[in-house]
């Protein structure tokens, strides 16, 4: 674990990215329920960072206030910012497809459509509009490729998406996440459903990716957040307890919540 | 002390088994009986009507000699009658559904509609047959068409298919909607692209069996004043017709005037059913081929 | 009637048919459009005969739509703004309804196309009231006899049961003006719709006695018996043969007649050509549809009336 | 591989740019997001408009009907002579017919239903019950004339075959068919409403010594209860507004009787019979049509609101 | 932990109790799947007897072979024999119902029916034919006050059961099993669906209950099997591993799985 940590330090730690989110007391009500409360984040360009924390302490409702999916819950209530590449986001004139167009995700389950494996890739930039059969068949290589799952489908891209297996339909999602060129991905729990194989070679496509894609992971593996996040936001009860670099935070907590989450005493 | 006498227990356990093992075989005959009637029904329509049927039944004109009657011009107004059901009742009734289930905000307008769409569903055929007679034939003045007909036949199904559409669409797993937003897709683009496709055997399932409901409606077309006799075919949604339930009807009042008129609504009877028998197979089929796999 | 007799139908109407083309070869041009019946159920086997006849063998462009309201019913329609063309009746037209085809005008014409014979009808397994006066039906009617035995000590003593055609039809009309004289019939009558029913219950209820049309007895000899009538010169029953304004069963006998939208005729060829069409050939469809036919010389000169038209 | 496809990424088309390019120009989909949702209301607005269609269809011509005839002569009359040269309208003859009709069909309907589901949920296997449910769902998809012409054509005289008494237009038949009509919607519905009773309250029953049978009603039923009611309030609006099957098997007279081997009249088969061709506008009968209606509709108006008080109501919390 | 097992040795080691239940050779298929094998075990009278192993080890289906309600999937099918009380159990012939009055069982999930708390008392003895009123009435006392619970329902005895806390409820449905005054009671975890204070007070109801009854408990938690429990059997893929006195089990088990599992080291 250590040896993993120290190696990504390298550069994790000595590149100075350009702020792409930073939200500022932030706060988020499901009806009553107090989901999140004043968080303030700064989140680095081409980064991973890694949100933990126990199983309902706001993560999953942390990153998908930052493309607004939180919205399809009716009952849901903000307060504070959040600035993507110095726009303020929350504002309701703000378009949320603009937002969601710049900004992917990739979700728990594997959720492809029920459509071919083609069509998949090719749903986000027919929806934006892009028509030319070439230019389509350039994008669908290319992200089938830059999420490594190409070789494995290349002959195969007309067939129903949903008879690849669960780690090959988690990694056409990030395909298709791509295939609209985001500049940040977000991942909630992207491997959990997956068995360790198929975690394996997501969290491999990750290192890949964040030459090119800031990239915001939800992931209840701890182990999986040292591994591949360069930093760690801990979670506990919508507060956002300890935000560090990844190794700080696994080897040197300031918060004892956060050493005790992490050695495993609760949660 | 024990209330709980295990010897009178047991005395009395015998009687209670073997009174579950006697209502088993009652509940059982009970079931059957429905199955039973319906075999008898059967049986008799098509003991009676099947040597009818011939060629000539099917594609000739009506007659008053029962030898030379063919049902042609009944099965060409059930089919006119059906090209007018089958769109207006998915249209209106698909987007009623998405509009239930994804646009309308919870709240007194949809819950409203909502129950209104329950009562309509509970309103007598007939009435519909009045309602269609003085919208569609009287202030619409379409007269006795086959326009005015569909059309009321299409309001009397409209629930059954909304109910069907609507269950689909909230069958489509959500996981689905929000991959379509994650990738700042709108709402309409969500709803074209990814939920209709995905609740479509739902709803065409919805829409064949509202489309079976109407084919063997009768009630609501007597008050229309459908021609109790009528020879020329229907050529378009602004002629006369007759229909097959209405051709039934007609023959069983008139089996006094002549015998044979009775075999022969026993023969419509047969292809009455027999359509309904496919529409419902072609159901089935739909259901079963295209369900998805989330 | 067999498929037997059916045939022979078919061989004379195809004559006759062919001969009424000859005789009208010059205006036989192609004519299309609709014509629009409606009105009473008795008339409407004859009517429904007649419309197949001219659309099979006359006029294929041209569609005969024929309704079964009744009379009443029908000459609601008739009488209406974009009415119907044509309206069978089993009476003669009342005075209110003259008074609204005025009032709307309507000039309307009369077309007799065959006489009804009002026929008693019992159950077959009444073999007591085989033979009725004329008195006797009214008096059973309108009450007067609850059981067979008031009018008859042999005859049982049992209620009677009397049925009847509802009020929508025509023939009520006929026996409640012409036979009882508007004199109220008995209080717990059976009034049906449908004929069917009418002629099953008959059929089914062995102290039944009831009325309606000879068209629907003579279909139905082997589920009825029809009563013979004494009128004063002994019992008749009624037949194509006694039936008539001027036969033995005269005083049960009436016209039923279609009224005529004169105004439609002049105005769409089809409704004139097939008004005179009807007047031809009524005659010549009235038996095998249970009606007597009416005088030649009275069918010519109502032809004649509506070739006056135009 | 994926720095390759990365440097090739910069050679090739820039998505990003095509997108942001593309969004300039289609700013009418904005609209598109905007027109849709009101063009959805005014389609969903259409199944209001039927029910106002109906309403004020059935209104403003009962009213003209009611201005002729009181009524409480129309609501408390026995007698019903539309047609005569002294009409009198009284529904009672009307109301009747279909109350009995409907507690005949409810009769077979009922018990025979509640037990087929009692079967289809509790007794059978999985497999007898997958093959069963669909054959007597057949049953509900029969068009209404059909069954007329089998009351009229085969249950009447079988049943006078039995009991000569019977007339040959009588309630009984038509009633006994349109509850065999009814059967598999109040079997689906009450076996829809069982099914759905946990297993584990069955386990409890069961754990204690009871048979399935005392499980059944002791627990199963009392649970579902709610839905089985429900299924009865829709059966019996079903019953009340069928048409056909009295029409052609019940015959036409306007008996006020309680003697179910008699012909009595429907309200729906009253509107049927009077509109015959084409109701005649402007008669006093022509307007009763439309009372009648009225008076069927509210009927079923409160069945239907009924069912949906009731499955709220009786809901019991587990 | 030592103290508790130690303190119930006293009378749990020296009883020489009648036997209640044996099983010889007993296996049980769901179908193709072999979920109980070879299982020989001897259960004894008025102790509490608990079954432990990892989760879809069998010990829900072999404390349901116990009263046949596994019969109620269709699929099952059993060889061997089980005796309780010297009469075979498995023989079609056996009344369950008889079976079932005299074993009474509580679920995982408390599951009282939807009537009064009354009502749920008396549903038992009135399918046995008990009728007189104040006879039911004494059961309800004398049952609600064995499942130590009648002070607080005392006032409410008309009441939904649903409206108890799920604690109440689930002592609610114990005391539905003592009202027809059972031979043994089967308990299929009873308190993993309750809260901590809930779960203790279940665990002293048991062993108040042994006085009377024989208990034969399905845990997953294994200091409750060494807190309440006199016998102990180590389920492990449908097989009984091990089965001694509870403190033999907990302190020296002869088989290193058993020891695993005690450990922690699976499950
Ligand atoms: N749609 C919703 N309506 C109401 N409350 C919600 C909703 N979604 C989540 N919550 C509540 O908000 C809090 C945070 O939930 P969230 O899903 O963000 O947690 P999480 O950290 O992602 O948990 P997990 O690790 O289990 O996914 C929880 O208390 C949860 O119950
Ligand atoms: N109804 C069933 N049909 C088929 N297989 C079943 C069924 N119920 C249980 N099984 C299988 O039988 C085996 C034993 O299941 P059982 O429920 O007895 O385990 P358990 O020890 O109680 O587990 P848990 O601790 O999770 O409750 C498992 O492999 C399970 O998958
Ligand atoms: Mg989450
Ligand atoms: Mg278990």
């Amino acid at each position: 674990m250590t040896t993993l940590t120290e190696d990504k330090h390298a550069y994790s730690g000595s590149t100075n990215n350009r702020v792409v989110y930073d939200t500022k007391d932030l706060n988020l009500w499901y009806g009553q329920t107090h989901a999140l409360k004043d968080i303030n984040l700064s989140i680095y360009e081409k980064e991973v960072t890694a949100i933990i924390g126990p199983s309902g302490c706001g993560k999953s409702t942390f990153i998908k206030t930052l493309n607004r999916m939180v919205e399809l819950v009716p009952t849901v209530s903000t307060s504070g910012t959040i600035t993507y590449n110095d726009k303020s986001i929350l504002d309701k004139t703000f378009k949320v497809e603009d937002l969601r167009t710049q900004v992917g995700m990739v979700f728990q389950k594997p959720n492809p459509f029920p459509k071919s494996i083609y069509d998949n890739i090719t749903y986000g930039p027919k929806i934006h509009g892009i028509r030319s059969k070439k230019v389509l068949d350039e994008i669908v290589e290319r992200s089938l490729r830059g999420a490594s799952i190409w070789d494995e489908v290349k002959d195969r891209l007309k067939e129903n998406a949903y008879g690849l297996s669960g780690g090959q339909q988690q990694r056409l999602c990030i395909a298709r996440c791509l295939a609209i060129e985001p500049e940040v991905i977000l991942m909630d729990e992207p491997t959990s459903a997956l068995d360790p194989k198929s975690t394996l070679r997501i969290e491999e496509l990750v290192q890949e990716l964040k030459k090119e894609y800031s990239i915001i992971i939800v992931t209840h593996n701890m182990q999986q957040a040292a591994r591949i996040s360069d930093k760690t936001a801990f979670f506990l009860n919508g507060e956002v307890v300890e935000y560090d670099k990844t190794d700080t935070i696994f080897t040197t907590p300031s918060d004892n919540r956060t050493e005790d989450y992490i050695s495993g005493r609760f949660g | 002390m024990k209330y709980v006498d295990q010897t009178l227990v047991h005395k009395r356990m015998n009687s209670r088994v073997l009174k579950n093992n006697i209502l088993k075989q009652v509940f059982l005959i009970a079931t059957l009986f429905g199955l039973a009637v319906l075999a008898i029904l059967i049986f008799r329509v098509v003991t009676q009507g099947i040597a009818w049927i011939d060629w000539n039944f099917l594609t000739g004109k009506l007659s008053t000699f029962p030898e030379k009657a063919g049902i042609m011009g009944a099965i060409l107004g059930t089919s006119y009658l059906m090209l007018i059901v089958i769109p207006v009742t998915l249209i209106i009734g698909v987007g009623t559904a998405i509009y239930m289930e994804l646009y309308a905000k919870k709240g007194k307008l949809q819950s409203f509609i909502a129950t209104n769409i329950s009562n309509l569903a509970g309103v007598p055929s007939i009435v519909y047959g009045l309602l269609g007679l003085t919208i569609f034939v009287r202030v619409m003045d379409f007269g006795n068409v086959v326009l005015a007909g569909g059309l009321t036949l299409s309001l009397l199904v409209l629930p059954i298919v909304i109910v069907a559409a609507q269950e689909a669409i909230r069958a489509v797993p959500g996981h689905l909607s929000e991959a379509s937003y994650g990738m700042g897709a709108t709402k309409w683009q969500t709803v074209k692209k990814i939920i209709l496709p995905a609740a479509l055997p739902g709803i065409i399932t919805g829409a064949i069996l509202a489309v079976s409901r109407a084919i063997g409606e009768t009630a609501p077309l007597t008050v229309l004043g459908i021609p109790a006799f009528l020879l020329p075919f229907p050529e378009g949604i602004f002629d006369t017709f007759t229909a097959l339930p209405m051709q039934i009807y007609y023959w069983t009042l008139d089996a006094s005037l002549v015998d044979e008129y009775a075999y022969l609504a026993a023969a419509t009877i047969i292809v009455l059913l027999v359509l309904l028998f496919i529409l419902n197979a072609i159901a089935v089929i739909i259901r079963n081929k295209f369900q998805q796999r989330y | 009637g067999g498929s037997d007799s059916e045939e022979e139908n078919n061989d004379s109407e195809d004559a006759s048919s062919e001969s009424a083309n000859a005789e009208g070869d010059s205006e036989s041009a192609e004519l299309e459009g609709n014509v629009v019946i409606d009105g009473s159920g008795t008339v409407y086997p004859l009517m429904q005969r007649l419309a197949e006849e001219y659309m099979v063998n006359e006029q294929e462009g041209v569609s005969v739509e024929v309704s079964r309201a009744g009379t009443s019913a029908g000459f609601e329609r008739f009488l209406a703004e974009d009415g119907t063309d044509f309206n069978d009746a089993s009476r003669l037209i009342k005075d209110e309804e003259k008074a609204k085809a005025e009032e709307l005008g309507i000039d309307i014409m009369e077309i007799k196309v065959a006489l009804d014979g009002l026929t008693i009808v019992t159950n077959p397994e009444n073999e007591w009231a085989t033979e009725l006066t004329e008195d006797q039906v009214k008096g059973i009617f309108m009450g007067e006899y609850t059981n067979w035995s008031d009018i008859n000590p042999d005859w049982p003593e049992e209620k009677i049961q009397t049925y009847g055609p509802n009020e929508n039809h025509g023939t009520y009309e006929f026996f409640y003006e012409n036979i009882l004289e508007e004199q109220d019939l008995v209080s717990d009558i059976n009034l049906q719709q449908d004929y069917s029913t009418l002629v099953t219950l008959v059929a089914e209820d062995k102290n039944a006695i009831g009325f309606f049309g000879f068209g629907y007895y003579d279909n139905n000899q082997d589920k009825v018996n029809a009563v013979g009538i004494d009128f004063g010169e002994g019992a008749v029953t009624p037949s194509l043969e006694t039936i008539g304004e001027e036969g033995p069963y005269a005083n049960f006998t009436r016209p039923v007649f279609t009224y005529l939208n004169v105004g439609m005729a002049e105005e769409k060829a089809q409704v004139l050509d097939y008004a005179k069409f009807v007047a031809e050939e009524a005659n010549t469809f009235a038996g095998e549809t249970g009606f007597a036919p009416i005088p030649d010389e009275e069918a010519q000169a109502q032809l004649e009336e509506i070739e006056g038209i135009e | 591989m994926t720095t390759n496809s990365g440097s090739e990424k910069k050679s090739a088309v820039n998505v990003r740019e095509m997108i942001a390019e593309k969004k300039r120009k289609r700013n009418f989909s904005a609209l598109t997001e905007k027109i849709i949702p009101i063009l959805l209301l005014i389609i969903a607005s259409i199944s209001i408009l039927t029910t106002v269609g109906i309403i004020y269809t059935l209104l403003s011509e009962a009213f003209e009907f009611f201005k002729r005839i009181p009524i409480w002569e129309f609501i408390s009359g026995t007698v019903l002579k539309p047609l005569s040269q002294e009409p009198e309208f009284g529904l009672l003859p009307l109301l009747n017919g279909t109350i009995i009709s409907s507690v005949i069909a409810m009769l077979v309907a009922g018990p025979i239903g509640i037990m087929s589901a009692v079967y289809l949920s509790e007794y059978a296997s999985e497999k007898v019950r997958k093959t069963l449910k669909p054959l007597l769902e057949i049953l509900a998809g029969i068009p209404t004339i059909v069954y007329g012409f089998f009351a009229f054509t085969f249950v009447t005289p079988v049943i006078r075959a039995v009991f000569p008494a019977v007339e040959a237009t009588n309630i009984l038949s038509p009633g006994l068919v349109m509850g065999v009509m009814i059967i598999p919607m109040i079997a689906s519905l009450s076996e829809d409403a069982m099914t759905s009773v946990p297993n584990s309250m069955r386990e409890g029953a069961l754990a204690l010594g009871a048979t399935k049978l005392e499980t059944t009603f002791k627990v199963v039923i009392p649970a579902a209860l709610s839905g089985i009611i429900s299924s009865f309030v829709l059966g019996i609006s079903r019953a009340i507004g069928e048409t056909m099957i009295v029409t052609i098997a019940s015959g036409s007279s306007k008996n006020f009787t309680f003697d179910i081997t008699q012909s009595m009249q429907t309200m729906t088969a009253y509107i049927v019979e009077v509109s015959g061709g084409e109701a005649p506008a402007g008669s006093t009968i022509y307007y009763s049509l439309y009372a009648v209606a009225l008076t069927l509709f509210v009927f079923t108006l409160i069945m239907n609101l009924l069912a949906r008080y009731v499955s709220r109501k009786f809901r019991e919390e587990y």
